[in-house]
């Protein structure tokens, strides 16, 4: 048996995280949806989640599948909290366009 | 017995007098501070006996400080300035109603503390911290009881702290730099120290910063006349009469023995600082409006040449210096109060409202006369004895450096003379001036009597100082 | 017994001092009057006790009291040193200072402050007495500054009045100018010989083998700028006149007998010193020269009766500077005694007419007092005999013996001082006619009030005017008990008497010629012309520019005087705030950033994400690619 | 280095990994142009698949399965509803100032560049990639790592969720006025 | 280990209450809980390491001095929470729960010996912090606060989940034992430093360092007063603890160019916090730059991790202590104001002369005047980072300070030159005493500094 990523090679996952992490990044910056901007950091945690599941064929470890599993908890809960957040934000102001966010400054 | 129980005395009096509640608070202070002098003159016989008042206990492992107290002979003296101008002021402050009172004294008797901890503390870290606290209760007195307009003196005592914290951190730095050198912050142990040439001139400078602003010498003196201005009379004292004190005896005990080359390499520009400071203040001085802005320039000028002699190096500068110190302390103190007395009855420190009180207080115009006197160094007057020495070691140095340092002799007087000129004479004035009562006579008689005694007989300081001059001396040269 | 008495001696005048100052208004005028001049008076006694003891064996008396100030290559004592010329001394400042404080006993009767004013003279002869019998320079300092400090209290006297307090303060401070030099003279002989006691001293420069003369020059000089100072030569003279703001006896007592020898005294105190400095000997003689030629051309116009006084004190100094020039010291002593005799005569009876004006002292308007007055005509006469160096008066032998140590010196200096002499004579009958003789020119009121003085007044010019008519005596060109008495001093041998030959007796005729036309104009001007000095504004010409005394006051005042205050002024407005400006620009510059930094604060998620993601790019090149 | 696909030669595996990546990166990028937010999150499944689909290409099924579960199942389910729950289906955003896309295209064209060329500098890695052979992705395995190693990050997740939960029911919860 | 247990069942228990209708009494029994837990966890403290669970947990000196601290921290903010709540009855068992949670990310954060352990309890941590700094639902500014810092947040997660990644790809292995020995043996690929960077960059936003501090005075000004100080004291403390432990146990040596960011980072987050804090009217957004100006110093314990760690322990606590009293006051002062700015501290020291003390005394501290321990922490600080020849930087620092004091003592001064603008509200208690606790305990740290710097 041998590793599979012999054909791919690690460094192509690399990449494609790196991108798909760029992308998520770009998201964050370039929407003002708070919502999609959420979605946004649910890409860059793919990204990685994609690239700990390829390093862990790498090495043959099961410990970064492990982590995946942390890591979708944490995505979990966080868009738990932020959907919350957001709720409320859209109560008080009708509106999630975080560029009108812009209360605190200075 | 040792020193530390003197420190303990005056810690334990700002607390009591804090708790002692609005009414007892100046009592309880006055008799804490005449407690303290007492003991301060009893440490003195027992240093004097031979008796060891140190006092040395590790305080912190890593890195080693000890709360380490040593009084030698400049330590004592020092000490005794304070200990014996304290009360005084205190009790010059009787005719004053003080809101807070409770407050007010508590902070002077912590000022007290911290001021007497700089001059016995042995250990440079203890040193920097009984520095640093000396400086918080000033500019609460300044900040809280001062007078004139709210924003103004705002500015200016915030200028004042940030200024003079500024100046210390410095200091601060240069420590913690000898102390990564020696492993130690005993001041034995940083005496022993061997700088390299770059290094004395970064530590000389850092020191000098923090020294050069708290005397001050010119041009770190922008903070002094607005402060002295603005604080209540009382903080105007403490801050002439011993802190800026605490800058010189600095000088003397950390800076020159520390960085004995670089003090030498700098020699005559610190003199010609100090000497600059001794002519531009009192220029400065002539023209002055205010009258505690007038006497903050006229010690802007003494204190320039207490710095020159302190930098000249050599034991008659050393010893006029500290000579000096004490005699200006107390001049000043005196001073200060007589302005004070007047703000009591004229409600004014303009020198423009004042004038024709002559002939209404005799008395005090006699006792203020003789301030005036002082202040220019008459001699027999104890200014006298200090600014001749210092003035006869700076013509050591160079003959030119006595004749500049000398016009402090001729610019005095005409500033100091127009001064009580303005103030004092003339035709009488229309407002009341009531004499002074029993209390205010008490204290100036008090200085005066201090002034004279040791213009004549200032033996006893010198026999106390000397040994300690000595020694700083040597570890200046050891080195050569 | 010595120490004791030189205690007393020292002290009785302190004692009456502090006396004064806190009892003298509880036990009235009259007895702190008495109280002031008994303690004077003892002193007196104390003196003459000293004396005859000096005399006597000829032996100086030196008193050590205790240890003052530490020096590290000497210690300076309290210590007098009673010898023959502090002795001398002594004897006139006690003397006549005896005489003037019976005098203000009268005179200031109608001051409310007369006990201050009797505690201040008490001060006054105090410190005189420590100048001294001081055994160091440094306790001369002590009395230098000390009468230096009295001179200004007693100027500023009646002090409601501030041109009075301007007076006083200048005198002050022009006494600090010479002081400045006199304690740079003290630090370099300090450091020379290791010593300012004045025996020590002596003994050091008669034993040292290899003497850095130009540090010792250079001493002297600054001593002597001391000098000038105190006995207002050229350039510091100006108070002087000035200083006859105070109370007539004070001019009398510090402004014309004792304090403003001073001067002269610490030069031959220091003779030893100013033997090594031949150039500042000749400096000293041409200034002491021109003092007394300025100082009489000026007096030649003035119209206050006491200026007059005060400008003839000035020159009459400057001829005893002349004399110090020469190394004459023994004939500076002698007229600085004849001068101490009838000067205070003079001022004392200027005093009487004063006090009979009810203060008037401009003498364009008196005149005819002779008729009134007559002791105080008198006696005023006989000493402006006596100052104008008329055979057998004293003034004759001392300014001889000046003239002609000039004479066998410079020439030129001769003629000066023969001019300032001839001069000396004019003012002083100038004086004399214009207020003695003719009319009376004051107001009816005070023509009504003019009285003879009492008593207590004129007793003192009596016998004044008998001392000044006859010290001569203590110094005759043949036979000198003066020049014998002070001969320990000097190392030198005393200048031996003159041979007296043809010069000398012409030159002595010269002298007396000299006085006599100058009397003779006087008599011719004012009394034959009957003229009167024109009024301020009629001043015009040369005369002008004497009557303002060469406006050197006002290029004082230019010069020094307002461009130390325009430059005060301009520290205070400019400098002080700059330099604040400078320092707490810092402070100011910080708040700005942080005004301008709030901006970049914009509360936008975006941009705060944008600087974070430059800040992750930056460091991650920095780390991964720049290297 | 990087593999350049050749397609010619392509194995299989190479070729389902390009489309995957392939589709991966078109929907995200899709997720975010997109101006419906509901087409967003379309989307966003979508790359939530593909990514399942790598993981299933690197044989970890039930990873893959989980990954379905969670974020299409769960999380997308969640986006969606509040989406609806705030009615922004139909809400478009006003124009994006310049400043906002120059700035977005700015850092992300920096990010992207910086780190691939980090990667691309580095050394690469030589030689065959180790096969031990042993299972490591099972079920089984996972089960066993999961609760024995890492039995306390396990345990401490809980108290994650447990602290989100209490979070949204604080944020939630309305408030008794009390009177 | 067991302090971990001991803080999430009482966190449980807590809960618990709430069902049986106990709201009273939760707090007291909490403190008193949390006092228990502290006494344990002293009992922990020893001198070897020990290991639990796979290396999941590794009790050390660090860790348990550093828990013990966040537990005190906690004790006196969950005090607070007493008055802060009053009007949260029905909220009040969820908001102590969070806290207590909080705590056990933190702790857990302090005493990982694994990466799992350290994500999941930065994460803990930051969705507690997430929620309370929006737990004012009806505030905008506190919803606008918990958007901001929740989006920036999970970004920054994003970053150090990114990086753990890159570690594990370089390691294989999560423990960070494990990862130490292997850093120091091996040639590694180029992933684990990135993976390093990368983590470090997260955790630098997490202690506001510039120029990833952009949220924090926001997010501080919005939250509410209470969740401010949890953040600025508690969460700043456990952030830099954790970052410090990073660096220290996973980076045996630090590369110069790596110090030199360090250095960088650390003089920029001085010069910014402490020149942005000066035109402040906010005190929660001042302290919250003064937050950022403290991270800087802080920082430089990372010039030096072989011998600081004492050091940190030390700045921290006296950091954190004097962020307690200050906050008290200022809860004090603005509980019934609508905002915290400076105006509402005007005339403190006329109308409570005490608490205007302890404010004066934390800012005093806070700007490292002697005695206070502020002034000790600074000093060990600069003795430290002289020591490693870093002198430039403590001049910068040194500068810094003394900017410092410009806004502190503007507080100050307005607590005493002003006229109050109302009348005396009365104090509750409990702020009082945790006032004044905590500044007995920050002056205390100043006259015995050896007793906590000789902890480590």
């Amino acid at each position: 048996m041998t590793n599979i990523l012999n054909e791919i090679g690690i460094e192509n996952y690399i990449f494609l995280s790196v991108i798909l992490f760029c992308i998520g990044v770009f998201g964050v910056l370039y929407r003002r949806n708070a919502i999609i901007v959420f979605m946004s950091i649910e890409i860059m945690l793919n990204a990685v989640n994609l690239l700990f599941v390829a390093f862990s064929t790498y090495h043959q470890d099961a410990q970064g599948q492990v982590f995946v599993f942390f890591s979708m908890a944490v995505a979990a809960a966080e868009v738990a909290v932020g959907l919350a957040i957001l709720v409320s934000i859209f109560r008080n102001l009708g509106s999630i366009d975080i560029n009108n966010l812009k209360n605190l400054k200075g | 017995m040792n020193v530390s129980l003197l420190l303990i005395i005056l810690l334990v009096g700002a607390f009591t007098t804090y708790f002692a509640g609005d009414k007892l608070a100046s009592k309880v202070a006055l008799l804490f501070s005449l407690v303290a002098l007492g003991l301060s003159i009893a440490l003195l016989n027992a240093y004097n006996a031979g008796e060891n008042v140190n006092f040395f206990k590790y305080w912190i492992n890593k890195p080693t400080v000890v709360y380490s107290l040593t009084a030698d002979g400049l330590s004592l003296i020092m000490l005794l300035l304070t200990t014996a101008l304290t009360p005084l002021i205190i009790y010059s402050s009787f005719g004053n109603e003080y809101k807070n009172a409770k407050s007010f004294y508590a902070l002077i008797l912590f000022m007290t503390f911290a001021m007497s901890g700089t001059f016995l503390a042995s250990d440079g870290l203890l040193y920097y911290i009984f520095w640093e606290l000396a400086l918080i209760p000033i500019y609460f007195i300044a900040l809280i009881w001062g007078n004139g307009d709210t924003e103004e003196r705002k500015k200016a005592v915030v200028k004042f702290f940030i200024y003079t914290l500024a100046g210390s951190l410095f200091m601060l730095i240069a420590f913690v730099y000898l102390y990564q050198k020696t492993g130690s912050f005993l001041i034995q142990d940083l005496y022993k120290i061997e700088l390299t040439q770059t290094e004395q001139f970064w530590i000389f400078w850092a020191f000098f910063l923090a020294y050069a602003i708290k005397i001050p010498v010119i041009p770190f003196h922008t903070w002094q006349a607005k402060v002295y201005q603005k604080a209540p009379t009382v903080g105007t004292m403490l801050l002439s009469g011993i802190m800026l004190k605490m800058g010189l005896y600095s000088v003397l005990r950390w800076q020159i023995p520390i960085t004995p080359v670089a003090s030498r390499t700098y020699l005559p520009i610190l003199i010609g600082l100090g000497i600059a400071g001794v002519i531009y203040g009192s220029i400065v001085a002539l023209r002055q409006k205010d009258l505690k802005k007038l006497l903050a320039y006229s010690s802007l000028a003494h204190v320039g040449l207490i710095a020159a002699g302190c930098y000249t190096l050599n034991i008659d500068g050393l010893r006029g210096a500290v000579l000096q110190m004490l005699s200006h302390g107390f001049v000043v103190v005196g001073l200060f109060f007589a302005a004070e007395i007047i703000h009591r009855r004229f409600d004014t420190r303009e020198i423009a409202n004042m004038g024709g009180i002559r002939t209404q207080a005799p008395k005090f115009a006699s006792l203020f006369m003789i301030l005036v006197l002082a202040s220019v160094a008459l001699p027999t007057t104890f200014n006298f004895v200090g600014e001749f020495t210092v003035l006869y070691s700076l013509y050591q140095i160079n003959v030119w450096f006595a004749v500049l340092g000398g016009t402090t002799i001729i610019l005095g007087a005409y500033y100091m003379l127009k001064m009580y000129q303005q103030v004092m004479l003339g035709e009488t004035n229309k407002k009341v001036f009531a004499d002074v009562t029993l209390h205010e006579t008490i204290v100036l008689v008090l200085i005066i009597a201090v002034i004279f005694f040791f213009g004549l007989y200032p033996r006893p300081i010198n026999e106390l100082i000397n040994p300690s001059l000595d020694q700083i001396l040597r570890t200046v040269n050891r080195i050569q | 017994m010595n120490t004791n008495l030189a205690l007393l001696l020292l002290l009785a005048p302190f004692l009456g001092f502090l006396f004064n100052i806190f009892f003298g208004k509880q036990i009235g005028k009259s007895a702190s009057g008495i109280i002031g001049t008994l303690t004077v008076a003892v002193s007196f006694v104390a003196t003459v006790v000293f004396f005859l003891q000096i005399n006597e064996n000829k032996e100086a008396i030196e008193i050590e009291l205790f240890n003052w100030i530490q020096i590290s290559n000497f210690r300076v004592n309290f210590g007098f040193l009673l010898d023959q010329l502090s002795i001398l001394w002594l004897l006139f400042v006690t003397g006549i200072g005896s005489l003037i404080h019976l005098y203000s006993i009268s005179y200031m009767h109608d001051d409310e402050n007369m006990h201050k004013f009797f505690a201040y003279l008490n001060l006054f002869i105090f410190f005189m007495i420590t100048l001294v019998i001081g055994s160091n320079l440094l306790v001369l300092f002590i009395g230098w500054e000390g009468v230096g400090l009295c001179s200004y209290l007693l100027i500023g006297f009646w002090h409601k009045n501030q041109d009075y307090n301007d007076a006083a303060k200048k005198a002050f401070i022009m006494n600090r100018i010479g002081d400045l030099g006199l304690l740079i003279g003290i630090f370099i002989i300090g450091s020379l010989f290791s010593t300012l006691d004045y025996t020590t001293l002596k003994t050091a420069i008669a034993t040292s083998s290899n003497l850095d003369i130009t540090m010792i020059s250079i001493a002297a000089f600054a001593l002597f700028i001391g000098a000038c100072g105190k006995s207002a030569q050229i350039p510091l003279y100006t108070w002087l006149p000035d200083a006859m703001a105070g109370p007539t006896p004070v001019s009398a007592l510090i402004h014309a007998a004792t304090m403003v020898t001073a001067g002269i005294f610490m030069i031959t105190r220091l003779n030893y010193v100013f033997d090594l400095a031949p150039e500042v000997q000749n400096i000293i003689a041409i200034i002491g020269a021109v003092t007394s030629l300025v100082a009489a051309t000026i007096a030649l116009v003035q119209t206050d009766i006491k200026k007059v006084l005060a400008y003839s004190t000035v020159s009459q100094l400057g001829l005893m500077f002349l004399a110090l020039g020469f190394g004459a010291y023994e004939i500076a002593v002698f007229h600085v005694i004849t001068h101490a005799f009838f000067k205070a005569c003079l001022f004392l009876g200027s005093g009487s007419v004063i006090h009979a004006l009810h203060g008037e002292q401009d003498m364009r308007r008196m005149g005819g007092l002779k008729k009134v007055m007559g002791i105080t005509f008198i006696t005023f006469l006989l000493s402006s005999l006596a100052i104008s160096g008329i055979p057998p008066f004293s003034g004759f032998f001392s300014k001889d013996e000046i003239l002609m140590t000039a004479f066998h010196h410079n020439i030129v200096l001769w003629v000066i001082a023969s001019l300032a002499s001839l001069m000396t004579a004019f003012y002083m009958f100038r004086l004399l006619y214009l207020t003695f003789f003719k009319e009376f020119r004051g107001t009816e009121h005070q023509k009504s009030h003019l009285h003879e003085s009492p008593g207590l007044i004129t007793f003192p010019l009596i016998v004044l005017a008998i001392l000044a008519t006859i010290g001569g005596l203590i110094s005759l060109p043949t036979n000198s008990w003066l020049n014998h008495y002070l001969a320990p001093l000097f190392s030198k041998e005393a200048h031996e008497a003159h041979h007296f030959g043809t010069t000398e007796y012409t030159l002595m005729a010269i002298a007396v010629l000299g006085g006599i036309i100058g009397i003779t104009i006087a008599f011719v001007k004012y009394i034959k012309q009957n003229q009167v000095p024109a009024e301020d504004a009629e001043i015009t010409g040369f005369s002008k520019v004497l009557y303002n005394k060469y406006y050197v006051d006002e290029i004082y005042d230019a010069v020094f005087v307002k461009s130390i205050n325009g430059l005060s002024r301009f520290f205070r407005d400019y400098v002080e705030t700059s330099l604040s400006a400078a320092v707490f620009g810092l402070g100011k510059v910080t708040n700005e950033l942080s005004y301008q930094g709030k901006k970049l604060q914009t509360g936008s998620i975006g941009f705060y994400l944008f600087v974070f993601v430059l800040g992750l790019s930056a460091i991650l090149t920095y780390l991964f690619l720049a290297q | 280095m990087i593999h350049i696909p050749d397609f010619a030669h392509a194995s299989t595996v190479q070729i389902i990994f390009c489309f995957l990546a392939f589709i991966t990166l078109l929907t995200a990028f899709l997720a975010i142009f997109s101006r419906n937010p509901i087409h967003s999150a379309l989307y966003l499944v979508i790359s939530f698949f593909s990514i399942a689909g790598h993981y299933l290409l690197l044989n970890s099924q039930f990873l893959a399965i989980v990954h379905v579960i969670v974020y299409s199942g769960a999380i997308m389910i969640l986006f969606l509803f509040t989406i609806m729950l705030m009615n922004l289906n139909k809400q478009n955003e006003v124009h994006k100032p310049r400043i906002t896309r120059l700035g977005a295209i700015v850092s992300f064209c920096l990010i992207c560049i910086v780190l691939i060329m980090i990667f691309i500098n580095s050394k690469p890695i030589e030689g065959e990639y180790i096969a031990t052979g042993e299972d490591y992705q099972s079920i089984n395995v996972l089960g066993r790592v999961l609760l024995n190693e890492y039995m306390v990050p396990f345990e401490f997740a809980s108290i994650l969720l447990l602290t989100a939960m209490i979070g949204v029911v604080l944020l939630s919860k309305k408030e008794k006025t009390e009177k | 280990m067991n302090t971990l247990i001991a803080i999430i069942g009482l966190g449980i228990l807590c809960l618990l209450f709430e069902i049986f209708d106990a709201r009273k009494a939760i707090i007291p029994i909490v403190v008193i809980g949390l006092l228990a837990v502290l006494g344990l966890d002293i009992s922990e403290y020893n001198a070897a390491p020990t290991y639990h669970y796979n290396n999941m947990i590794v009790v050390s000196k660090f860790s348990s001095a550093f828990s013990g601290l966040f537990i005190i921290l906690t004790i006196f903010l969950v005090s607070l929470g007493n008055k802060f709540y009053e009007n949260h009855s029905t909220k009040i068992s969820d908001f102590i729960a969070i806290k207590i949670f909080l705590l056990a990310g933190a702790v857990a954060m302090v005493s990982f010996g694994n990466l799992a352990m350290f994500f999941l309890g930065i994460e803990v941590l930051s969705i507690a912090l997430y929620v309370l700094a929006s737990s004012n639902r009806l505030s905008i500014k506190s919803n606008e606060a918990g958007l901001k810092y929740f989006l920036m947040g999970s970004f920054a997660s994003g970053i150090i989940l990114f990086g753990i990644c890159l570690i594990y790809g370089a390691m294989g292995s999560f423990d960070i034992v494990e990862i130490s020995e292997l850093s120091r043996s091996a040639e590694l690929p180029v992933w684990f430093p990135i993976g390093i960077v990368l983590l470090f960059i997260g955790m630098l936003f997490k202690i506001a360092a510039v120029p990833f501090h952009f949220w924090a005075p926001d997010v501080y000004e919005g939250s509410p007063a209470l969740t401010t100080a949890v953040m600025s004291t508690l969460a700043k403390v456990v952030a830099i603890a954790t970052l410090y432990k990073l660096v220290k146990t996973m980076n045996a040596d630090i590369s110069p160019a790596f110090q030199l960011i360090i250095v960088i980072v650390s003089i920029a987050s001085m010069t910014v916090g402490n020149i942005m804090a000066l035109r402040q009217i906010n005190v929660k957004r001042m302290l919250a730059f003064s937050g950022i100006s403290h991270a800087g110093f802080m920082l430089m314990t990372l010039l030096s991790t072989a011998k600081s760690s004492g050091t940190l322990l030390y700045y921290t606590s006296a950091y954190a202590l004097a962020g307690i009293a200050a906050f008290a006051v200022i809860l004090y002062v603005c509980k019934t104001r609508e905002n915290e700015d400076i105006t509402n501290f005007h005339g403190l020291g006329k109308n409570n002369p005490l608490m205007a003390a302890i404010l004066t005394a934390s800012l005093l501290s806070m700007a490292g005047i002697p005695i206070f321990g502020g002034f000790f922490a600074k000093l060990f600080l600069f003795s430290q980072t002289i020591e490693s020849e870093f002198v430039v930087l403590v001049v910068i620092a040194v500068i810094n300070s003394i900017i410092s004091v410009g806004y502190y003592f503007k507080l100050i001064l307005a607590m005493y030159t002003k006229e109050p603008n109302e009348a005396k509200i009365p104090t509750p208690a409990v702020y009082y005493a945790v006032a004044v606790i905590a500044i007995v305990l920050n002056i205390a740290l100043g006259i015995f500094p050896s007793f906590v710097l000789d902890l480590l």
